[in-house]
């Protein structure tokens, strides 16, 4: 039991899963010698050697097509894109190839791969360093989608995610990867050691994909939120001192719709949060489906808090960011509605 | 420095439209067994002018000559013709069928067999193929049966791909055969991935791929062709220039300026241009850059200078965008009927062999084909059962599925 | 005024606009002499010139490129994509550029280009020739998203696209190209003749980005629809005899708020149908802004009838379109829902 | 064929670590004045020597020889070696004021100055700049005004481009500079389109785009070449291979197999690989390929060998990855001493000139700076309006955007 940053439970979980599994490789931009950009591979090169733990061209498109090739030889790639805003060269090798090889090869070829990449804002990193693309990866069938909100977290679902046969993107909010922000700006930061789910065992442990988790039971309204959100939502339920069940979802596909669905039917009432520009983000998806599951037990519109439908500008992050203050406004509307 | 002459954009257009006669006149194709052959370690730089020239073994009365001659077994030679002509058999029947409505779409590679019967049969059998739909003849090289493919063309009952993917996308992990993808090129960059999987495990087997002359100006192509000459993958990538993308000539695809071989050169990678309708060009070429990569010496680069016979598809219409009669006047001739020259030339084989040989082939073709066609056509009403169309999309089946799989009533 | 089908009005469009606007350039796969897979650009290198109509390498990445930097240069290009499945290689082209260049540039640089697309099934094309990728583009700030169910909008709304100052994907149903398909299998294929909306105009008339339709007025349930879907909602209220208000939406993004929210207010109820898989597809931002801005209104769930979570099956087409029966066996549950 | 020997996969590393001493003694650097200068029309397969070679004018000596030597208007190198002094004074600057908080990002061009530098003085005024955010120098040589340039790094109130975008990511339509993009190599491919426009327009304009070595893996990269050789579009193609890519060598991206400049060989497009350390040197073969597309000769890819001899931005520690002190080692000189020892040497300019000029830049810089300060830095508490966030998405705000701003309480 160590007290572990993000990054540090990533790092880990990575150590493990080459220690474990002679066939995961790791590639990306920067992530052999030097160990990524931001540290995540640290150490790895060292330990695995440069054939298992290499640097790649800057071809995301490349990088992600090498890593069909070597799914379907039979390795276990787990490849990092710088930031997630640098995705999108990839989307055509992810959506049209690792997403749909199971299916159109009647399952005789796989592409068993891990894509990681550091998404969100709140680091002055404009706009081409502060995307929160997931809802374009959950529109997709195929692939599975994964976000962590804390160092246990991390390092239980990368475990999950590498060792699963079917390709998944592994988001990582890059705001929490030295510390937990909770939204407020001005408040110093804190960092994880003081924050129980630093605590990450050396031992191997996993979390099962698709399954939420109940970070504060309440009965008023329930939120849903994943990654940098979770801990916004408990700063802002706190502040409201509204009785909010926040529930942290974790898995992004498949979803643990039972876990919403029974909390939403418990609170009659639900906030959406996530960082991503609001329209057609995956709060949509949300929405739709709690009323679809819901509505009868609904007093009061679902609410989403968003990041605008604007690029993510690098002087107003505060303005653009959905902090407490707006996630708190929601709430109380919420909970008045009706 | 003003009064400057205004610029003007150049558009590539193919020498001949409809209505015009073909003439190639205007190629240079040197005579059979002037390329040279380096040896399969030499340094990429070193063997630049392999990329411009063309490797040709069978000369026009079908004598194989020059350094790129190598002995072939007569076995294995007639293997080969066997392949090619059952192919064309194959792609004629199939096409029918299609016209009968018995499939959907139906994609033919005739002029194209040498390609994949000589890469085939040059490769060995646990290499990884990497295709485009048009190298159908690999995996008649590999004696895949007929039957399968045509369930998977039929869509029928027994197709193993479940009536998922549109006809001749074929797949096959028995005979390593990459899943065929509806997005051009994706597989060529994921043939060096494989490469570099099987040089990061110690194996000895090499991945192939293949890429059509238009194709190449994908990401994928560039993708591969970095990836290959960064980590020296082993790897034999082939771009099968027929000089058309549906209606598009290759000049669009930067055919005009340089051989697509050449693009080899600026990868610091080992290319060769090859007579694409030369079994015996293309058997070789393949062999050695097999070998190269089996020597650890890294990839190679290979384009098919050959010519699409036919339509594109079933879906396309050529006489709309160049000459009737192209074909007929491609001096580089049909690859069958070279190595057919070639074999009666060396009293290996007859013209009445080779009647015989057409003969079994359409029988084999239609024998398969009555057999396919018990499992059903597109036509059929016992169709594969719906309700796996929810299957394969993850390993298990995620709660949203199963819930939708239930609403579609399954 | 003549009867045209939806190719024909396609062309008509940009033979108009070519002619108007010496800018507007048209280039992509297969467009020029051949005059493009679907015929849309036909005759158009033959009145305008190689230079202003030409075939494009196979690089949908290289073409939105190039479209950008004619785009900055000052003219208007329209290009297109053979099909929508592959508009993927030019995500990063489209999305980091194209939509954020008016943005990043404090208004320096724009991007007015025209994307067109066939999209959708129904023509045996299997899962890489029947997409329907508008969420992903309506998530992306910046682009405008154009749907036409019918020649006269088709032209119409064209015009606007290419008038238009900021970047607009076009997709064009391909199912409804030279007739209307109302999800009816079995029926025999009717002319673009016989339906009132093929009435196209010579002269230039324009249908403003925006503006939804309401194709069949109603009282009982609203119907959101767009593109093929607005077919096979007219056949599933007939068939159902249910007094629906079927709303084309024409341009998914900006939406047309007022009108759906209209419709919802007075009908109380609201069935969104369209072809695209369902998570994270355009109907769950339509049902998360209709439950946001009609939830006291609303007398039942908001149903989703969509194509489902897995790729368009090549032999299963019947089975995979949201044709009438799943659709009526909707509107069925919302009129009868509470 | 079987007991093959076991496939290991290559993977290249720079030649030195941090703890070693870099010694670049096994690049084999041309003497200047080596490299031939064909004429602007040759066609690209008859000058494919000048992508091995390096176009070098200004020998050890500050000797300007060779047939690349050209007669340059003593105001103009001037003003050249001012522009590149002031390049470096202005970059010294901005990273102190990171440094002091007062931006959250800065990018230095240390060592690369001429690059850009000699490209702007070698091109019109009015053709159309595609750069990265390495070639600020563009900028500065335009005579842009510094104060524009600062309120952008401070995302101030002055700043043109609204504090959207990350500190040096500037844009200027006026000096046809275009709008920087953060997603590495987009605008090289976009350059090429540009440049189609000007050709279709008949216009006399062309384009100019930049792209890093590391970036040139990128799809961007092969479409930019594809195009331009295909549409022999009027641009001028510079790959600024500057060593690394943040902490990645070069050969990653390729370097090891074949020089950049070769890539362009294989689209059939003229490459010259020059001494981008050299103003000389850079200036010449920008207007040599300048001349050819406006002679509608088509595209020229130019690699321009150079050093990143700072960190890769403010974010990066290069004593991770690669020794200290390999600039100072770096056999081709830092490209202002050069051009001042050869104005020194012709007389035009002394020591003590040039300490005043560098005293001269400090001033300007300083002055500047004082006057963007006015309008706030990032830690002022005047502030843009954040309500100007909703802006420019579109060119009319769309109902959707109007609500948001609302709702944000704007
Ligand atoms: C990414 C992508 N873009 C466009 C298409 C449509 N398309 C199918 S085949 C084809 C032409 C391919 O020509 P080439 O690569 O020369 O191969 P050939 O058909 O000649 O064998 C095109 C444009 C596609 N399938 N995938
Ligand atoms: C598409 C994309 N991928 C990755 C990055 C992250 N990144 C920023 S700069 C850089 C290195 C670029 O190296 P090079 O192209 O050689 O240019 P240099 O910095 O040396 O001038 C990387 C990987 C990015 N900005 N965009
Ligand atoms: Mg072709
Ligand atoms: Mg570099």
């Amino acid at each position: 039991m160590a007290a572990m940053t993000m990054i540090q439970g990533i790092n880990a979980a990575l150590h493990e899963a080459m220690g474990k599994d002679g066939d995961v490789v790791v590639f990306g931009e920067d992530v052999g010698y030097f160990g990524g950009v931001f540290r995540c591979t640290e150490g790895l090169q060292r330990k695995f050697g440069r054939h298992r733990v290499f640097d790649a061209p800057i071809a995301e498109g490349g990088i992600v097509a090498a890593a069909v090739g070597m799914g379907v030889y039979g390795l276990r790639p787990v490849v990092e894109i710088q930031f997630a805003d640098y995705i999108y060269p990839a989307t055509d090798q992810l959506i049209s190839e690792a997403a749909r090889l199971r299916y159109r090869s009647g399952g005789e070829f796989t592409s068993p791969m891990t894509v990681r990449a550091p998404y969100g804002g709140g680091i002055f990193g404009g706009q081409t360093h502060s995307q929160s693309p997931e809802a374009i990866f959950t529109h997709v069938c195929g692939l599975k989608t994964v976000i962590p909100s804390n160092p246990y977290d991390a390092k239980g679902l990368l475990l999950s995610a590498i060792e699963d046969d079917d390709p998944v993107i592994f988001l990582e909010p890059k705001r929490l990867y030295n510390g937990p922000f909770d939204g407020n700006f001005d408040a110093p930061a804190t960092p994880w050691t003081d924050h129980p789910d630093s605590d990450v065992p050396d031992k191997t442990y996993r979390i099962p994909l698709g399954q939420a988790r109940i970070v504060r039971p309440g009965a008023a309204v329930t939120v849903l939120v994943y990654g940098t959100m979770v801990h916004v939502a408990q700063a802002a339920a706190a502040a409201q001192g509204i009785d909010c069940e926040v529930v942290d979802l974790r898995t992004l596909l498949p979803l643990d719709l039972d876990t919403i669905v029974a909390s939403v039917r418990k609170t009659g009432r639900c906030v959406i949060a996530h960082e991503a520009t609001r329209t057609c983000g995956f709060g949509a998806e949300l929405a739709a489906l709690v009323q679809e599951h819901c509505f009868y037990h609904l007093e009061a519109p679902i609410e989403r808090v968003t990041g605008w439908d604007t690029p993510y500008p690098h002087i107003f992050e505060r303005e653009y960011f959905p902090g407490p203050e707006r996630l708190g406004a929601a709430l109380r509307r919420a909970v008045e509605g009706a | 420095m003003r009064n400057r002459q205004p610029l003007s954009l150049h558009v590539p257009e193919p020498r001949f439209r409809p209505g015009e006669e073909a003439d190639f006149g205007y190629l240079n194709i040197p005579p059979a067994g002037a390329a040279r052959r380096p040896e399969v370690d030499t340094p990429a730089s070193e063997m630049r002018d392999m990329c411009d020239g063309l490797v040709r073994v069978l000369d026009e009365s079908g004598e194989t000559v020059g350094p790129w001659r190598q002995e072939i077994d007569p076995q294995v030679l007639l293997k080969a013709l066997r392949a090619m002509v059952t192919t064309r058999a194959y792609d004629e029947r199939m096409l029918r069928a299609q016209r009968q409505g018995k499939s959907s779409f139906y994609m033919k590679s005739t002029g194209e067999e040498a390609v994949a019967v000589a890469a085939a049969l040059a490769l060995e059998r646990d290499d990884m193929l990497f295709p485009t739909y048009r190298q159908q003849g690999l995996l008649i090289a590999r004696d895949w049966p007929l039957v399968d493919m045509m369930c998977q063309v039929y869509s029928n009952t027994r197709d193993r791909l479940k009536g998922r993917q549109m006809p001749v996308f074929y797949s096959s992990r028995e005979a390593n055969f990459f899943s065929i993808s509806g997005n051009l090129a994706t597989q060529f960059s994921q043939a060096v991935g494989w490469a570099m999987a099987s040089a990061i495990k110690g194996d000895d087997r090499i991945a192939a791929g293949w890429i059509g002359e238009g194709a190449t100006a994908e990401a994928d192509f560039h993708h591969g062709m970095t990836f290959a000459a960064v980590y020296r993958a082993p790897a034999v990538l082939n771009i099968v220039n027929n000089q058309w993308a549906i209606s598009t000539t290759q000049a669009i695809a930067g055919g005009e300026q340089a051989t697509f071989a050449a693009r080899a050169i600026g990868y610091g990678v080992a290319g060769l241009r090859v007579d694409g309708n030369d079994f015996f060009a293309v058997y070789a070429a393949t062999r050695w850059a097999a070998a190269r990569a089996r020597g650890n010496y890294g990839p190679t680069l290979i384009e098919l200078f050959t010519y699409r016979a036919d339509a594109h598809s079933t879906s396309d219409d050529p006489s709309r965008y160049r000459p009737k009669g192209e074909w007929e006047r491609w001096p580089l001739g049909d690859p069958i009927e070279r190595l057919k020259t070639h074999l009666v030339r060396r009293g290996l084989w007859s013209d009445e062999d080779h009647a015989k040989l057409m003969e079994e082939a359409q029988t084999t073709v239609r024998a398969a084909q009555q057999e396919a066609e018990k499992f059903g056509t597109l036509q059929s009403d016992t169709r594969l059962n719906p309700a796996t169309m929810f299957d394969d999309v993850f390993r298990e089946m995620p709660p949203h599925l199963q819930r939708q799989k239930r609403e579609a009533g399954f």
